[in-house]
């Protein structure tokens, strides 16, 4: 690529212009999410009946769900203490386990939509399962969007190229995570 | 890692098309913006047309359809304020501004930059394209309430609703890429010694508005998709027979759309902000006090939405809390209006045509902001919701805002942009031409509102009250008023394109002004500054005692 | 001052009228002062040779004032409006006063249609009168009105009594009106609702009590009001000759 | 210091827009002449753009809203019951759903004489016809369609004489919302509806709603 705008290398607040971005998009990711999230909640609150329709939902594969997405987030902060260290293949390598945990997460949960779309509950089968579908999978989108955003950097990484970039694309994975980590228990044990 | 490396000869394309220049983009926002903006006039012209003659086949259009027309007002106010409003006050003016006002090379992330203006021409390009589809373009009014806009069977444009929602969707996402650039790059590039209180003042509102877009959009953006299910897949979020709430969207709606009429006023009173102190070679009246107006406005105006649902059926009790939060934001913005005209005090006013334009923007925006209490007092709101004094009411603040501040803005940095000045004289033929019939327009349209006339209403021959000759002759005026509006662009768009090969050269600062973005030649190179400067001052440093200039600009030492 | 546009015809519409004149009177200050400072500034302080920028910053305590004093106030403008304000919104839509009628409207696309009582005076009942675009009331008498849609967002509008409120698919929205004008006074739809928005016209015809007894009558017999002349509703005369005339 | 901002180009740009604005305000003007009425047939099928949202662009109407395909109905009828809706005659009962849609489009159209162009161009669209949709038994509608062959014709292509519309062709789900319509009194009830009041009792004669279906199934069969 050319060079890097000087505009790009500055730093007024002491935070590297590349952090902040990122903690910028994941603000207006919050609102994005916040926004769904408060809506579900408040719907939940006016409809008892939805309790029965979360019964159908798999508590155990949510669990384990939630499980995995903690532990690759674990191996996104060993690849960011690796990059720290300028050791960019052993963060590369860390950074594709993350990436590997993501898609035991999306195999799962592919798992889950089949068995739900078996017994019958699809999209308009009814507000639960509505807000279910669109949340878990604005979600999994999320989630395949960071995957491929941690290939990339890992491929840049293992050439010990862009390694400030291990940490921007961490920091993204924690907060998909914790957002999993909001939906788990509204869709699975709120009943 | 240095820039300053010169760059290769690009091509046409690289140049103009795929560029990461902050200045290119900025163009490519602003002929963007200028474009929708002559399909949304030309929308203003074919229903004020049916208006004023109803029944008659509009010359350059046909006989108006109540179905054509729904569309019509529909994208009319959605093209305005989505992609002209927006993509010029906010992207244009703000990419071209913030890199050069802090005293930087370009955005802090130029490809990000890039894609924004993208994807942002993406939606442009759907939403136009709605118009060609069978149905035509989306008719359910630019606030799309469900369930009129969730099912095709009640707003029987079914495919307009589903691409106008995805024309939106993404035009957000754009300004979401952009905005969080915007607020980076002024935040951590800015020019050694710029302190907080030393940003120029648009770069604030800029940077202002972005943050308020960002925080109230996500909802919005959210409840988006769930619209789009329930036109496509049949869900029910909004259908109250299969447990959804058609007020969740009126909510979600509002709570991002109030903000929004913030999100762009912001960056017009910035523009304003630098016109009126240049050309009153004042400083800033207050400049720390209008900047923390400007904050509590935009915290207020978030606690403000449900105004516009007074009688829609939410409960009555919340409309007082909803009244006093609405006449609470007037107390900021006032104060910020009073400190505007205290700038002039004690000036040495040259009356150039950014200055005409921003005095004006003052004096209408007044008449906008004052009517507006009429519709925040609940009381009075039971009546007037809905018809032409809320149209009139906002157009007194959007027209100021979008047109008067924009044009303002144009005409003070067109000689950076393009480097060669305006016309001045065409430049006043225009603004006269402009800012008096803007006024025939919308003073008889707040006396139709008073007599009753309800909005998006195609004819009233149905309704004995509003078809009195007395109210179809006020329409008729301002429809004669809109046609010399719009005939009076013809010497802007002349002047605006003219200029380019045959106005005057344009100096590095023509108009002696502070601010970083004059210190570079006009128009500025790839890199924008030949050094980077250091900053010493703010940048309202007019008539300084002691000094022989009555200005100073932000990077001289001494 | 809204009287002078439009008449009012209910008991609330002269209090939103007088809500209306003094906020206009308030604000109308306001605005005038505001403009006349404005332009009053600019000619002042138009460029003059050999006068000089003063340098303010605006910091200034004596010149600060001249701000801060006007801008309070404006504050104490604008709870003089809230408080009136609120008023007027609790009599309205907070209050309900003693019923002497119900009615029961409904909004569709793209018509107005109303349920009433029949001669026996009790709703859902065999006799119940049902409308199509008109509504019988009677003069001085507290009509409680029950809204609701059957397809999308409308809005129950009737001008001239300074009354408005959305009706909601799913819901029953309820409020009163007490008309105190003999005539005949339109009815719009003032949310958007699709095509025929603009064509949902209906309109309210306030009696007096014998009129309205003569109505009830009418209306409840068909086969008599056969032999009468058919009911005004709105004609399908040219529209264009309707706006002309 | 900002005094020689205001330059004498080379080209007098007043000039030009002295000429642009002569030539535009002469341009309204002169559009403005089209403001008169244009030939019938042009502005039956422009009017025709009202229908459209519903009756879809060839007019072969769309079930899901209700609206019939009215392609190639003859122009007397569409014309007559264009003007019914407008008097209030028909869509103003408040069990009509469809009829409360159609009728303030009846109404939007300006003057009489438009509801003669668009009734004028609703004729000139070639028919369509559609499969049957509803189950039902031709055979025993047979025997019923004697009643209505008295007025529509044995092949139901109407008689304009005696207000009967053509049938033949006409989608079966239509003729069967409207003869329940006929039975509940939704339609032709008003007093001035002359022609709907004769066919009220006629439509009464089917006993239930197997007959309706089958009645409307023998119609399927017929080619006028």
């Amino acid at each position: 690529m050319s060079t890097r705008p000087i505009s790009n290398t500055r730093s007024v607040t002491g935070i590297p212009s590349a952090r902040l971005i990122t903690w910028w998009v994941i603000a207006s990711e919050i609102v994005i999410f916040g926004g769904l999230l408060a809506t579900y909640v408040m719907h939940n609150l006016g409809h008892p009946e939805w309790r029965a329709a979360a019964m159908h939902t798999n508590t155990w594969l949510g669990a384990l769900n939630t499980f995995v997405l903690l532990t690759s987030s674990l191996s996104a902060v060993l690849a960011f203490k690796a990059a720290d260290t300028l050791d960019g293949a052993k963060a590369a390598k860390f950074l594709r386990l993350t990436a590997l945990g993501g898609t035991i997460f999306l195999v799962i949960k592919g798992i889950e939509w089949t068995r739900e779309i078996h017994e019958g509950f699809v999209l308009s089968s009814g507000g639960f399962w509505s807000f279910y579908y669109v949340l878990t999978g604005l979600h999994g989108l999320h989630v395949l969007a960071g995957m491929i955003i941690l290939l990339v950097v890992a491929a840049d990484a293992a050439k010990n190229r862009e390694l400030q970039r291990v940490e921007c694309i961490g920091l993204y994975w924690h907060f998909v995570d914790i957002v999993w980590i909001f939906l788990f228990p509204l869709l699975y044990i709120a009943r | 890692m240095s820039t300053q490396v010169p760059h290769a000869e690009q091509g046409i394309f690289q140049k103009y098309f795929w560029s990461t220049d902050h200045k290119i983009i900025a163009m490519q926002y602003l002929f963007t913006g200028m474009a929708m903006g002559l399909i949304g006039g030309y929308l203003a012209y074919v229903f004020r047309m049916q208006l004023a003659f109803p029944g008659h086949s509009v010359p350059g259009f046909g006989i108006v359809t109540p179905g054509e027309y729904n569309t019509v007002v529909t994208m009319h106010g959605s093209i305005m304020i989505f992609w002209v409003a927006m993509p010029v006050l906010i992207a244009a003016f703000g990419n071209f501004l913030i890199p050069l006002m802090i005293g930087c090379d370009d955005m802090a992330f130029p490809r990000i930059n890039r894609l924004s203006y993208q994807i942002f021409l993406l939606s442009a390009v759907v939403l136009v394209a709605s118009f060609l589809v069978k149905g035509g373009a989306f008719g359910g009014a630019w606030t799309s309430y469900p369930p009129l806009s969730a099912s095709g069977a009640y707003n029987l444009t079914p495919l307009g609703a589903s691409l106008w929602l995805v024309a939106v969707a993404l035009e957000f996402v754009a300004f979401l890429l952009g905005g969080v650039n915007f607020i980076v790059t002024a935040m951590n590039s800015r020019a050694p010694g710029m302190t907080m209180y030393d940003i120029p003042m648009v770069v604030w509102m800029i940077v202002l508005a972005s943050i308020m877009f960002m925080a109230s959009v996500g909802p919005l953006i959210a409840g988006a998709v769930m619209l789009l299910f329930d036109q496509t897949l049949k869900t029910g979020f909004y259908d109250p027979a299969r447990g959804g709430d058609p007020l969740l969207w009126q909510h979600l709606f509002w709570f991002f759309g109030h903000p929004e009429v913030y999100v762009v006023l912001l960056p017009a009173i910035g523009i304003v902000a630098e016109l009126l102190t240049v050309f009153a070679r004042k400083k800033l009246f207050g400049y720390k006090t209008i900047l923390y107006t400007t904050w509590a406005t935009v915290i207020i105006s978030f606690l403000v939405w449900a105004h516009h649902q007074f009688v829609a059926g939410i409960d009555p009790r919340m409309a007082n809390i909803f009244s006093v939060t609405t006449l609470l934001v007037s107390v900021p913005i006032t104060e910020m209006v009073f400190l505007y005209i205290a700038t002039l005090y004690g000036g040495s006013i040259r009356f150039h045509t950014p200055m005409l334009w921003a005095v004006a923007f003052v004096a209408e925006f007044m008449i906008g902001g004052v009517t507006g209490i009429f519709l925040g007092a609940s009381g009075t709101d039971i009546y007037l919701h809905d018809t032409y004094f809320v149209i009139a009411h906002f157009h007194y603040t959007f027209v100021p805002i979008a047109i008067f501040s924009v044009f303002g803005g144009l005409t003070y940095w067109y000689p950076k942009m393009f480097g060669r000045m305006l016309n001045d004289t065409l430049g006043k033929v225009h603004f006269w031409g402009t800012a008096i019939p803007f006024n025939l327009i919308f003073i008889p349209l707040f006396i139709t509102g008073a007599a009753g006339d309800q909005r998006r209403t195609y004819n009233y021959a149905l309704f004995a009250e509003q078809s009195r000759p007395v109210l179809q002759h006020l329409r008729m005026f301002a429809t004669f008023g809109l046609l010399v509006m719009l005939l009076f662009q013809l010497v802007f768009l002349f002047n605006f394109f003219w200029s380019l090969r045959h106005g005057r050269r344009a100096e590095a600062n023509p108009w002696m002004a502070n601010t970083l973005e004059w210190t570079v030649p006009s128009p500025p190179p790839h890199g924008n500054f030949a050094k980077l400067p250091t900053v010493y001052r703010g940048p309202y440093e007019y008539g300084v005692p002691g000094r022989i200039d009555d200005y100073w600009p932000q990077d001289v030492p001494n | 001052m809204l009287e002078r546009y439009l008449t009012g015809a209910s008991t609330y519409a002269h209090s939103i009228d007088h809500l209306f004149l003094l906020i206009a009177a308030l604000v109308g200050f306001w605005l005038i002062v505001a403009e006349i400072a404005l332009f009053w500034l600019s000619f002042k302080f138009r460029r003059k040779q050999g006068r000089p920028t003063q340098y303010v910053t605006g910091e200034e305590k004596h010149l600060a004032r001249w701000v801060t004093i006007p801008h309070l106030l404006v504050i104490v403008c604008d709870i003089v409006i809230l408080v009136p304000a609120l008023i007027v919104w609790f009599n309205i839509k907070q209050t309900n006063p003693p019923i002497e009628q119900t009615v029961r409207v409904f909004g569709q696309q793209w018509a107005w249609s109303f349920q009433q009582p029949g001669p026996d005076g009790i709703l859902d009942t065999a006799d119940d009168i049902r409308t199509v675009g008109e509504l019988h009331v009677t003069v001085n008498t507290t009509y409680r009105f029950e809204l609701r849609s059957r397809d999308v967002v409308h809005s129950f509008a009737v001008p001239s009594f300074r009354l408005k409120q959305d009706a909601l698919p799913g819901r029953t929205i309820s409020g009163w009106f007490r008309p105190n004008r003999v005539g005949t006074y339109d009815i719009q739809c003032t949310q958007i609702c699709g095509i025929g928005h603009a064509l949902m016209a209906g309109r309210v015809i306030v009696e007096t009590p014998q009129e309205h007894a003569a109505w009830l009558i009418r209306a409840s017999n068909p086969a008599l009001a056969e032999r009468e002349s058919p009911p005004a509703s709105a004609t399908g005369a040219s529209i264009v000759a309707e706006v002309r005339r | 210091m900002l005094a020689n901002l205001t330059v004498v180009p080379k080209v007098a740009p007043r000039r030009f827009a002295l000429w642009t604005l002569l030539i535009s305000f002469g341009g309204l003007g002169l559009s403005g002449c089209r403001l008169g009425p244009t030939d019938a047939a042009t502005r039956g099928k422009e009017l025709f753009e009202t229908c459209v949202p519903c009756h879809q662009p060839d007019g072969s109407g769309s079930p899901v809203l209700g609206a019939p395909n009215i392609a190639g109905m003859k122009e007397w009828y569409v014309e007559k019951q264009l003007e019914k809706f407008r008097d209030g005659i028909r869509g103003t009962h408040f069990s009509d759903v469809e009829g409360m849609r159609m009728r303030p489009m009846a109404l939007s159209l300006p003057t009489d004489e438009d509801v003669k162009a668009v009734a004028h161009y609703v004729e000139s669209l070639p028919p369509v016809r559609h499969a049957s949709s509803l189950p039902g038994d031709p055979r025993a509608g047979a025997a019923l369609y004697a009643t209505c062959s008295a007025c529509h014709g044995p092949n139901g292509a109407g008689n304009q004489d005696l207000g009967a519309p053509r049938i033949g062709g006409i989608d079966d789900w239509y003729l069967a919302t409207q003869l329940r319509k006929f039975k509940r009194g939704v339609r032709g009830a008003d007093s001035r509806d002359f022609d709907a009041r004769l066919m009220r009792p006629m439509a009464l004669t089917l006993a239930d709603d197997d007959a309706v279906r089958n009645v409307v199934a023998y119609i399927g069969t017929l080619r006028p």
